[in-house]
Protein backbone atom coordinates (compact mmCIF):
# COMPACT_ATOMS: atom_id res chain seq x y z
CA UNK A 1 0.00 0.00 0.00
CA UNK A 2 0.96 3.31 -0.85
CA UNK A 3 0.17 6.44 1.25
CA UNK A 4 2.43 9.27 0.10
CA UNK A 5 1.84 10.70 -3.43
CA UNK A 6 2.98 13.79 -5.53
CA UNK A 7 0.17 13.97 -7.18
CA UNK A 8 -3.33 15.68 -6.58
CA UNK A 9 -5.08 13.68 -4.35
CA UNK A 10 -8.89 12.54 -4.83
CA UNK A 11 -11.37 12.47 -2.27
CA UNK A 12 -13.77 10.78 -4.31
CA UNK A 13 -11.49 7.66 -5.10
CA UNK A 14 -10.62 7.16 -1.46
CA UNK A 15 -14.21 6.84 -1.15
CA UNK A 16 -14.60 4.30 -4.14
CA UNK A 17 -11.93 2.51 -2.31
CA UNK A 18 -13.79 2.02 1.08
CA UNK A 19 -17.46 1.68 -0.11
CA UNK A 20 -19.33 -1.78 -0.34
CA UNK A 21 -22.78 -3.13 -0.05
CA UNK A 22 -22.22 -3.75 3.38
CA UNK A 23 -21.41 -0.22 4.39
CA UNK A 24 -23.93 1.53 6.02
CA UNK A 25 -21.58 4.97 6.24
CA UNK A 26 -18.57 6.54 5.21
CA UNK A 27 -16.65 9.76 7.04
CA UNK A 28 -14.06 12.09 5.34
CA UNK A 29 -12.10 14.31 5.80
CA UNK A 30 -9.83 16.56 3.50
CA UNK A 31 -7.13 19.14 4.45
CA UNK A 32 -6.62 22.02 2.09
CA UNK A 33 -4.08 24.30 2.02
CA UNK A 34 -5.32 27.65 3.14
CA UNK A 35 -4.61 31.06 1.67
CA UNK A 36 -3.93 32.12 5.67
CA UNK A 37 -1.78 31.02 9.39
CA UNK A 38 -1.81 32.79 12.20
CA UNK A 39 -2.72 35.93 10.26
CA UNK A 40 -0.73 36.06 7.69
CA UNK A 41 -0.98 35.40 4.11
CA UNK A 42 -0.13 32.00 2.70
CA UNK A 43 1.30 31.66 -1.19
CA UNK A 44 2.00 27.85 -0.87
CA UNK A 45 3.43 24.77 1.11
CA UNK A 46 5.70 22.19 0.44
CA UNK A 47 5.11 19.00 2.30
CA UNK A 48 8.84 17.18 2.77
CA UNK A 49 8.74 13.93 3.86
CA UNK A 50 10.80 10.51 5.10
CA UNK A 51 9.30 8.36 2.60
CA UNK A 52 10.19 4.87 3.88
CA UNK A 53 9.61 5.36 7.17
CA UNK A 54 6.15 8.00 6.68
CA UNK A 55 4.66 5.00 4.17
CA UNK A 56 5.89 2.43 7.57
CA UNK A 57 3.73 4.39 9.89
CA UNK A 58 0.93 5.36 7.60
CA UNK A 59 0.40 1.49 7.55
CA UNK A 60 1.18 0.97 11.01
CA UNK A 61 -2.05 3.83 11.73
CA UNK A 62 -3.69 2.23 9.57
CA UNK A 63 -3.72 -1.57 11.17
CA UNK A 64 -4.04 0.08 14.51
CA UNK A 65 -7.32 1.89 13.14
CA UNK A 66 -9.03 -1.27 11.81
CA UNK A 67 -8.31 -3.50 15.09
CA UNK A 68 -9.89 -0.28 16.93
CA UNK A 69 -12.82 0.26 15.17
CA UNK A 70 -14.71 -2.07 12.61
CA UNK A 71 -14.08 -0.19 9.68
CA UNK A 72 -12.82 0.31 5.97
CA UNK A 73 -9.62 2.93 5.71
CA UNK A 74 -8.30 4.66 3.00
CA UNK A 75 -5.45 7.38 3.80
CA UNK A 76 -3.77 9.64 1.41
CA UNK A 77 -0.79 12.67 1.94
CA UNK A 78 0.51 14.82 -0.41
CA UNK A 79 3.98 15.76 -0.40
CA UNK A 80 5.39 18.17 -2.83
CA UNK A 81 5.12 21.68 -3.61
CA UNK A 82 1.08 22.46 -3.00
CA UNK A 83 -1.52 25.80 -3.75
CA UNK A 84 -4.24 27.26 -1.94
CA UNK A 85 -6.87 24.72 -2.34
CA UNK A 86 -4.78 21.77 -3.03
CA UNK A 87 -5.61 18.63 -0.73
CA UNK A 88 -2.93 17.57 1.56
CA UNK A 89 -4.66 14.98 3.27
CA UNK A 90 -7.91 12.54 2.42
CA UNK A 91 -8.99 10.28 5.02
CA UNK A 92 -12.00 8.13 4.35
CA UNK A 93 -13.46 5.89 7.01
CA UNK A 94 -16.31 2.93 6.10
CA UNK A 95 -18.71 1.36 8.49
CA UNK A 96 -22.10 0.07 9.39
CA UNK A 97 -22.45 2.99 12.02
CA UNK A 98 -21.45 7.01 11.73
CA UNK A 99 -20.35 6.96 15.25
CA UNK A 100 -17.78 4.43 14.12
CA UNK A 101 -17.29 6.21 10.90
CA UNK A 102 -16.25 9.73 12.63
CA UNK A 103 -14.55 8.37 15.42
CA UNK A 104 -12.10 6.34 12.94
CA UNK A 105 -11.51 8.89 10.57
CA UNK A 106 -10.86 11.54 13.07
CA UNK A 107 -8.44 9.22 15.07
CA UNK A 108 -6.44 8.30 11.54
CA UNK A 109 -6.57 12.81 10.76
CA UNK A 110 -4.80 13.08 14.60
CA UNK A 111 -2.63 10.51 13.72
CA UNK A 112 -1.05 11.83 10.86
CA UNK A 113 -0.49 15.09 12.42
CA UNK A 114 1.93 13.99 15.37
CA UNK A 115 2.88 10.86 13.79
CA UNK A 116 3.91 10.70 10.73
CA UNK A 117 7.37 12.21 9.51
CA UNK A 118 6.01 14.94 7.20
CA UNK A 119 6.80 18.32 7.78
CA UNK A 120 5.40 21.53 6.25
CA UNK A 121 7.24 24.34 4.80
CA UNK A 122 5.26 27.63 4.54
CA UNK A 123 6.01 30.29 2.06
CA UNK A 124 4.21 33.57 3.06
CA UNK A 125 2.60 36.55 0.96
CA UNK A 126 5.42 38.62 2.46
CA UNK A 127 7.79 36.46 0.86
CA UNK A 128 9.37 34.83 4.11
CA UNK A 129 9.36 31.07 4.37
CA UNK A 130 9.09 28.93 7.69
CA UNK A 131 8.78 25.26 8.78
CA UNK A 132 5.72 24.41 10.58
CA UNK A 133 6.88 23.38 14.48
CA UNK A 134 3.44 22.23 16.19
CA UNK A 135 4.99 22.74 19.39
CA UNK A 136 5.66 25.97 19.20
CA UNK A 137 4.32 29.25 17.13
CA UNK A 138 6.28 29.10 13.32
CA UNK A 139 9.84 30.18 13.54
CA UNK A 140 10.33 32.63 10.63
CA UNK A 141 13.42 32.47 8.56
CA UNK A 142 14.82 34.93 6.29
CA UNK A 143 13.21 34.92 2.98
CA UNK A 144 13.50 31.61 1.22
CA UNK A 145 17.08 31.35 1.80
CA UNK A 146 17.44 28.08 0.22
CA UNK A 147 15.30 28.85 -2.52
CA UNK A 148 13.11 25.70 -3.48
CA UNK A 149 14.96 22.93 -2.33
CA UNK A 150 13.20 19.40 -2.66
CA UNK A 151 14.71 16.79 -0.09
CA UNK A 152 13.78 13.58 1.31
CA UNK B 1 23.82 -13.45 19.60
CA UNK B 2 26.25 -10.90 19.83
CA UNK B 3 29.78 -10.47 18.44
CA UNK B 4 32.40 -8.35 19.77
CA UNK B 5 31.92 -4.79 17.91
CA UNK B 6 33.96 -3.95 15.17
CA UNK B 7 36.42 -1.46 16.13
CA UNK B 8 34.77 1.13 13.73
CA UNK B 9 31.03 1.35 12.00
CA UNK B 10 29.52 3.42 9.28
CA UNK B 11 26.00 5.02 9.95
CA UNK B 12 23.85 6.80 7.16
CA UNK B 13 22.68 10.32 8.86
CA UNK B 14 19.57 11.53 7.21
CA UNK B 15 18.52 15.28 8.25
CA UNK B 16 14.77 16.50 6.98
CA UNK B 17 13.61 19.77 7.06
CA UNK B 18 14.62 22.26 8.94
CA UNK B 19 17.12 20.43 10.35
CA UNK B 20 18.55 19.82 6.59
CA UNK B 21 18.07 23.59 6.36
CA UNK B 22 20.07 24.74 8.91
CA UNK B 23 23.05 22.35 8.53
CA UNK B 24 22.95 22.22 4.90
CA UNK B 25 22.97 18.72 4.23
CA UNK B 26 19.96 16.08 3.96
CA UNK B 27 22.30 12.88 4.05
CA UNK B 28 25.93 12.42 5.55
CA UNK B 29 28.00 9.51 6.22
CA UNK B 30 29.39 8.98 9.95
CA UNK B 31 32.25 6.85 11.26
CA UNK B 32 31.37 5.80 14.64
CA UNK B 33 33.47 4.01 17.58
CA UNK B 34 31.99 0.35 17.23
CA UNK B 35 29.92 0.51 20.53
CA UNK B 36 28.36 4.24 19.76
CA UNK B 37 24.97 4.77 20.72
CA UNK B 38 23.09 7.34 19.28
CA UNK B 39 24.08 10.12 21.59
CA UNK B 40 27.52 9.35 20.21
CA UNK B 41 26.12 9.72 16.70
CA UNK B 42 24.76 13.25 17.98
CA UNK B 43 27.73 14.80 19.40
CA UNK B 44 29.56 14.09 16.29
CA UNK B 45 26.90 15.73 13.99
CA UNK B 46 26.19 18.79 16.37
CA UNK B 47 30.64 19.10 16.22
CA UNK B 48 31.18 18.15 12.54
CA UNK B 49 28.08 19.93 10.70
CA UNK B 50 27.85 23.41 9.94
CA UNK B 51 25.28 24.78 12.14
CA UNK B 52 25.05 21.46 13.37
CA UNK B 53 25.04 23.08 17.39
CA UNK B 54 22.22 24.25 16.65
CA UNK B 55 20.62 21.28 16.66
CA UNK B 56 18.23 20.50 19.79
CA UNK B 57 19.62 18.28 22.65
CA UNK B 58 17.22 15.90 22.07
CA UNK B 59 16.02 15.51 18.59
CA UNK B 60 13.63 13.07 17.29
CA UNK B 61 15.42 10.33 16.38
CA UNK B 62 14.88 6.99 14.21
CA UNK B 63 17.05 3.74 13.46
CA UNK B 64 16.23 1.85 10.98
CA UNK B 65 13.11 3.39 10.20
CA UNK B 66 11.80 2.82 14.16
CA UNK B 67 11.56 5.68 17.27
CA UNK B 68 14.28 5.14 19.18
CA UNK B 69 15.69 6.73 22.60
CA UNK B 70 18.51 8.33 22.54
CA UNK B 71 20.82 5.56 24.09
CA UNK B 72 20.45 3.22 21.32
CA UNK B 73 23.39 1.27 20.40
CA UNK B 74 24.25 1.71 16.44
CA UNK B 75 25.61 -1.14 14.04
CA UNK B 76 27.13 -1.03 11.09
CA UNK B 77 25.29 -0.35 8.16
CA UNK B 78 22.18 1.50 10.23
CA UNK B 79 20.15 4.21 8.82
CA UNK B 80 19.69 6.86 11.60
CA UNK B 81 17.12 9.85 10.94
CA UNK B 82 17.21 13.04 13.01
CA UNK B 83 12.95 14.26 12.90
CA UNK B 84 12.34 17.72 13.49
CA UNK B 85 9.05 18.10 15.20
CA UNK B 86 6.43 16.57 12.46
CA UNK B 87 3.92 18.28 10.54
CA UNK B 88 1.74 16.43 8.46
CA UNK B 89 -2.18 17.02 7.39
CA UNK C 1 -32.13 26.42 -0.40
CA UNK C 2 -33.59 22.92 -0.78
CA UNK C 3 -32.31 19.70 1.00
CA UNK C 4 -33.99 17.31 -0.39
CA UNK C 5 -33.72 15.82 -3.60
CA UNK C 6 -35.39 12.90 -5.60
CA UNK C 7 -31.83 12.86 -7.75
CA UNK C 8 -28.97 10.71 -6.80
CA UNK C 9 -26.74 12.66 -4.80
CA UNK C 10 -23.05 13.76 -5.53
CA UNK C 11 -21.28 14.23 -2.41
CA UNK C 12 -18.97 15.74 -4.69
CA UNK C 13 -21.18 18.46 -5.19
CA UNK C 14 -21.83 19.14 -1.31
CA UNK C 15 -17.87 19.53 -1.20
CA UNK C 16 -17.49 21.81 -3.54
CA UNK C 17 -20.42 23.96 -2.65
CA UNK C 18 -18.40 24.65 0.98
CA UNK C 19 -14.97 25.04 -0.48
CA UNK C 20 -12.80 27.90 -0.39
CA UNK C 21 -9.96 29.24 -0.45
CA UNK C 22 -9.81 29.99 3.64
CA UNK C 23 -10.98 26.51 4.53
CA UNK C 24 -8.48 24.15 5.79
CA UNK C 25 -10.63 21.31 6.31
CA UNK C 26 -13.81 19.76 4.91
CA UNK C 27 -15.51 16.57 6.95
CA UNK C 28 -18.14 14.95 5.08
CA UNK C 29 -20.57 12.19 6.19
CA UNK C 30 -22.65 9.75 3.21
CA UNK C 31 -25.03 7.26 4.69
CA UNK C 32 -25.44 5.13 2.16
CA UNK C 33 -28.25 2.22 1.73
CA UNK C 34 -26.58 -0.96 3.08
CA UNK C 35 -27.50 -5.07 1.90
CA UNK C 36 -28.53 -5.46 5.36
CA UNK C 37 -30.43 -4.43 8.82
CA UNK C 38 -30.49 -6.12 12.03
CA UNK C 39 -29.43 -9.26 10.59
CA UNK C 40 -31.84 -9.63 7.63
CA UNK C 41 -31.02 -8.55 3.66
CA UNK C 42 -31.96 -5.25 2.71
CA UNK C 43 -33.01 -5.05 -1.30
CA UNK C 44 -34.09 -1.48 -1.41
CA UNK C 45 -35.71 1.77 0.69
CA UNK C 46 -38.13 3.92 0.24
CA UNK C 47 -37.39 7.29 1.67
CA UNK C 48 -40.80 9.07 2.39
CA UNK C 49 -41.20 12.85 3.66
CA UNK C 50 -42.93 15.83 4.52
CA UNK C 51 -41.46 18.16 2.31
CA UNK C 52 -42.97 21.92 3.48
CA UNK C 53 -41.78 20.76 7.18
CA UNK C 54 -38.65 19.18 6.74
CA UNK C 55 -37.01 21.84 4.29
CA UNK C 56 -38.05 24.19 6.97
CA UNK C 57 -36.19 21.67 9.56
CA UNK C 58 -32.95 21.39 7.65
CA UNK C 59 -32.89 25.00 7.31
CA UNK C 60 -33.36 25.17 11.01
CA UNK C 61 -30.65 22.76 11.22
CA UNK C 62 -28.32 24.89 8.97
CA UNK C 63 -28.89 28.10 10.58
CA UNK C 64 -28.16 26.38 14.24
CA UNK C 65 -24.89 24.74 13.27
CA UNK C 66 -23.57 27.99 11.66
CA UNK C 67 -24.39 29.46 14.80
CA UNK C 68 -22.22 27.14 16.98
CA UNK C 69 -19.41 26.41 14.75
CA UNK C 70 -17.31 28.54 12.73
CA UNK C 71 -18.13 26.40 9.69
CA UNK C 72 -20.35 26.32 5.83
CA UNK C 73 -22.32 23.46 5.52
CA UNK C 74 -23.63 21.52 2.69
CA UNK C 75 -27.10 18.74 3.40
CA UNK C 76 -28.74 17.22 0.86
CA UNK C 77 -31.03 13.90 1.94
CA UNK C 78 -32.95 11.75 -1.00
CA UNK C 79 -36.35 10.92 -1.13
CA UNK C 80 -37.97 8.36 -3.00
CA UNK C 81 -36.87 4.79 -3.95
CA UNK C 82 -32.96 3.91 -3.17
CA UNK C 83 -31.15 0.99 -3.88
CA UNK C 84 -27.87 -0.59 -1.97
CA UNK C 85 -25.18 1.63 -2.40
CA UNK C 86 -27.23 4.69 -3.00
CA UNK C 87 -26.35 7.95 -0.92
CA UNK C 88 -29.38 8.82 1.37
CA UNK C 89 -27.80 11.71 3.13
CA UNK C 90 -24.80 13.73 2.55
CA UNK C 91 -23.49 16.25 4.79
CA UNK C 92 -20.39 18.64 4.20
CA UNK C 93 -18.50 20.95 6.81
CA UNK C 94 -15.62 23.10 5.94
CA UNK C 95 -14.04 25.07 8.67
CA UNK C 96 -10.90 26.25 9.52
CA UNK C 97 -9.47 23.30 11.76
CA UNK C 98 -10.83 19.73 11.66
CA UNK C 99 -12.37 19.77 15.13
CA UNK C 100 -14.95 21.96 14.23
CA UNK C 101 -15.27 20.40 10.88
CA UNK C 102 -16.13 16.94 12.80
CA UNK C 103 -18.21 18.31 15.44
CA UNK C 104 -20.31 20.05 13.39
CA UNK C 105 -20.40 17.78 10.00
CA UNK C 106 -21.38 15.00 12.64
CA UNK C 107 -23.78 16.79 14.67
CA UNK C 108 -26.10 17.96 11.66
CA UNK C 109 -26.18 14.08 11.04
CA UNK C 110 -27.64 13.81 14.18
CA UNK C 111 -29.65 16.30 13.93
CA UNK C 112 -31.19 14.79 10.70
CA UNK C 113 -31.77 11.39 11.92
CA UNK C 114 -33.98 12.60 14.78
CA UNK C 115 -35.24 15.83 13.74
CA UNK C 116 -36.32 16.04 10.19
CA UNK C 117 -40.06 14.70 9.28
CA UNK C 118 -38.43 12.20 6.83
CA UNK C 119 -39.63 7.96 7.19
CA UNK C 120 -37.53 5.11 6.08
CA UNK C 121 -39.44 1.94 4.69
CA UNK C 122 -37.34 -1.19 4.14
CA UNK C 123 -37.53 -3.92 1.78
CA UNK C 124 -36.06 -6.89 2.90
CA UNK C 125 -34.71 -10.66 0.84
CA UNK C 126 -37.83 -12.30 2.17
CA UNK C 127 -40.66 -10.19 0.74
CA UNK C 128 -41.56 -8.12 3.65
CA UNK C 129 -41.24 -5.18 4.38
CA UNK C 130 -40.97 -2.36 7.15
CA UNK C 131 -41.23 1.23 8.34
CA UNK C 132 -38.05 2.06 10.24
CA UNK C 133 -38.81 2.86 14.02
CA UNK C 134 -35.79 4.48 16.30
CA UNK C 135 -38.02 4.28 19.39
CA UNK C 136 -38.41 0.41 18.73
CA UNK C 137 -37.44 -2.65 16.86
CA UNK C 138 -38.58 -2.61 13.50
CA UNK C 139 -41.86 -3.58 13.09
CA UNK C 140 -42.51 -6.37 10.37
CA UNK C 141 -45.46 -5.98 7.82
CA UNK C 142 -47.06 -8.70 5.91
CA UNK C 143 -45.55 -8.85 2.38
CA UNK C 144 -45.22 -5.29 0.74
CA UNK C 145 -49.30 -4.88 1.53
CA UNK C 146 -49.60 -1.41 -0.21
CA UNK C 147 -47.10 -1.89 -2.98
CA UNK C 148 -44.88 0.76 -3.83
CA UNK C 149 -47.16 3.67 -2.73
CA UNK C 150 -44.70 7.09 -2.65
CA UNK C 151 -46.76 10.00 -0.33
CA UNK C 152 -46.12 12.91 0.74
CA UNK D 1 -56.15 39.77 19.09
CA UNK D 2 -58.58 36.71 19.64
CA UNK D 3 -62.02 37.05 17.85
CA UNK D 4 -64.52 35.19 19.08
CA UNK D 5 -63.89 31.26 18.01
CA UNK D 6 -66.11 30.43 15.03
CA UNK D 7 -68.74 27.50 15.31
CA UNK D 8 -66.83 25.31 13.14
CA UNK D 9 -63.04 24.93 11.45
CA UNK D 10 -62.31 22.91 8.68
CA UNK D 11 -57.96 21.88 9.47
CA UNK D 12 -56.16 19.62 6.59
CA UNK D 13 -54.50 16.58 8.33
CA UNK D 14 -51.72 15.05 7.13
CA UNK D 15 -50.81 11.44 7.83
CA UNK D 16 -47.05 9.73 7.09
CA UNK D 17 -45.25 6.97 6.27
CA UNK D 18 -46.87 4.03 8.70
CA UNK D 19 -49.36 5.94 10.33
CA UNK D 20 -51.15 6.58 6.02
CA UNK D 21 -50.38 2.70 5.93
CA UNK D 22 -52.34 1.91 9.04
CA UNK D 23 -55.39 3.87 7.79
CA UNK D 24 -54.67 4.04 4.32
CA UNK D 25 -55.15 8.00 4.19
CA UNK D 26 -52.39 10.73 3.80
CA UNK D 27 -54.69 13.43 3.90
CA UNK D 28 -58.45 13.76 5.38
CA UNK D 29 -60.36 16.88 5.94
CA UNK D 30 -61.28 17.13 9.24
CA UNK D 31 -64.56 19.47 10.36
CA UNK D 32 -64.37 20.06 14.45
CA UNK D 33 -66.18 22.99 17.05
CA UNK D 34 -64.25 26.43 16.89
CA UNK D 35 -62.36 25.76 20.09
CA UNK D 36 -60.82 22.58 19.40
CA UNK D 37 -57.61 21.39 20.03
CA UNK D 38 -54.98 18.70 18.83
CA UNK D 39 -56.52 16.64 21.29
CA UNK D 40 -59.76 17.23 19.70
CA UNK D 41 -58.54 16.18 16.25
CA UNK D 42 -56.74 13.29 17.15
CA UNK D 43 -59.65 11.85 18.54
CA UNK D 44 -61.79 12.53 15.66
CA UNK D 45 -59.18 10.66 13.31
CA UNK D 46 -58.78 7.82 16.07
CA UNK D 47 -63.18 7.57 15.43
CA UNK D 48 -63.47 8.20 11.86
CA UNK D 49 -60.81 6.61 10.08
CA UNK D 50 -60.26 3.00 9.35
CA UNK D 51 -57.63 1.36 12.17
CA UNK D 52 -57.67 5.14 13.36
CA UNK D 53 -57.73 3.52 17.37
CA UNK D 54 -54.67 1.75 16.34
CA UNK D 55 -52.39 5.07 16.19
CA UNK D 56 -50.74 6.40 18.95
CA UNK D 57 -52.00 7.84 21.91
CA UNK D 58 -50.07 11.07 21.69
CA UNK D 59 -48.61 10.82 18.19
CA UNK D 60 -46.30 13.50 17.43
CA UNK D 61 -47.94 16.69 15.94
CA UNK D 62 -47.43 19.12 13.50
CA UNK D 63 -49.33 22.47 13.36
CA UNK D 64 -48.41 24.62 10.10
CA UNK D 65 -45.58 22.61 9.82
CA UNK D 66 -43.94 23.76 13.41
CA UNK D 67 -44.00 20.77 16.32
CA UNK D 68 -46.85 21.16 19.06
CA UNK D 69 -47.98 20.60 22.59
CA UNK D 70 -51.21 18.33 21.82
CA UNK D 71 -52.72 21.00 23.89
CA UNK D 72 -52.65 23.84 20.67
CA UNK D 73 -55.42 25.05 20.03
CA UNK D 74 -56.60 25.29 16.49
CA UNK D 75 -57.98 27.58 13.77
CA UNK D 76 -59.76 27.06 10.68
CA UNK D 77 -57.56 26.53 7.85
CA UNK D 78 -54.35 24.94 9.50
CA UNK D 79 -53.00 22.23 8.10
CA UNK D 80 -52.01 19.19 11.03
CA UNK D 81 -49.69 16.20 10.48
CA UNK D 82 -49.01 13.27 12.40
CA UNK D 83 -45.48 12.24 12.46
CA UNK D 84 -44.91 8.78 13.18
CA UNK D 85 -41.26 8.27 14.95
CA UNK D 86 -38.41 10.33 12.51
CA UNK D 87 -36.01 7.87 10.67
CA UNK D 88 -34.05 10.01 8.14
CA UNK D 89 -29.99 9.95 7.40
Amino acid sequence: MTYLTGDPISADQLVSQVSGPSRGGIATFVGLVRDHQDGRGVIRLEYHAYPAMAELECGAVVAEVVSRWPVSIALMHRTGSLSVGDVAIAVAAAGDHRAECFDACRWVVEQVKHRIPIWKKEFYADGSVAWVDPTQLATPLAPDPLGSVHRG
Amino acid sequence: MTAAAPATITVRVLLFASYADLTGRDEVTATLPGSARVTDLLAWVRAVLPEGGKLPDRPLVALNRTHVRLDAVLADGDEVALLPPMAGG
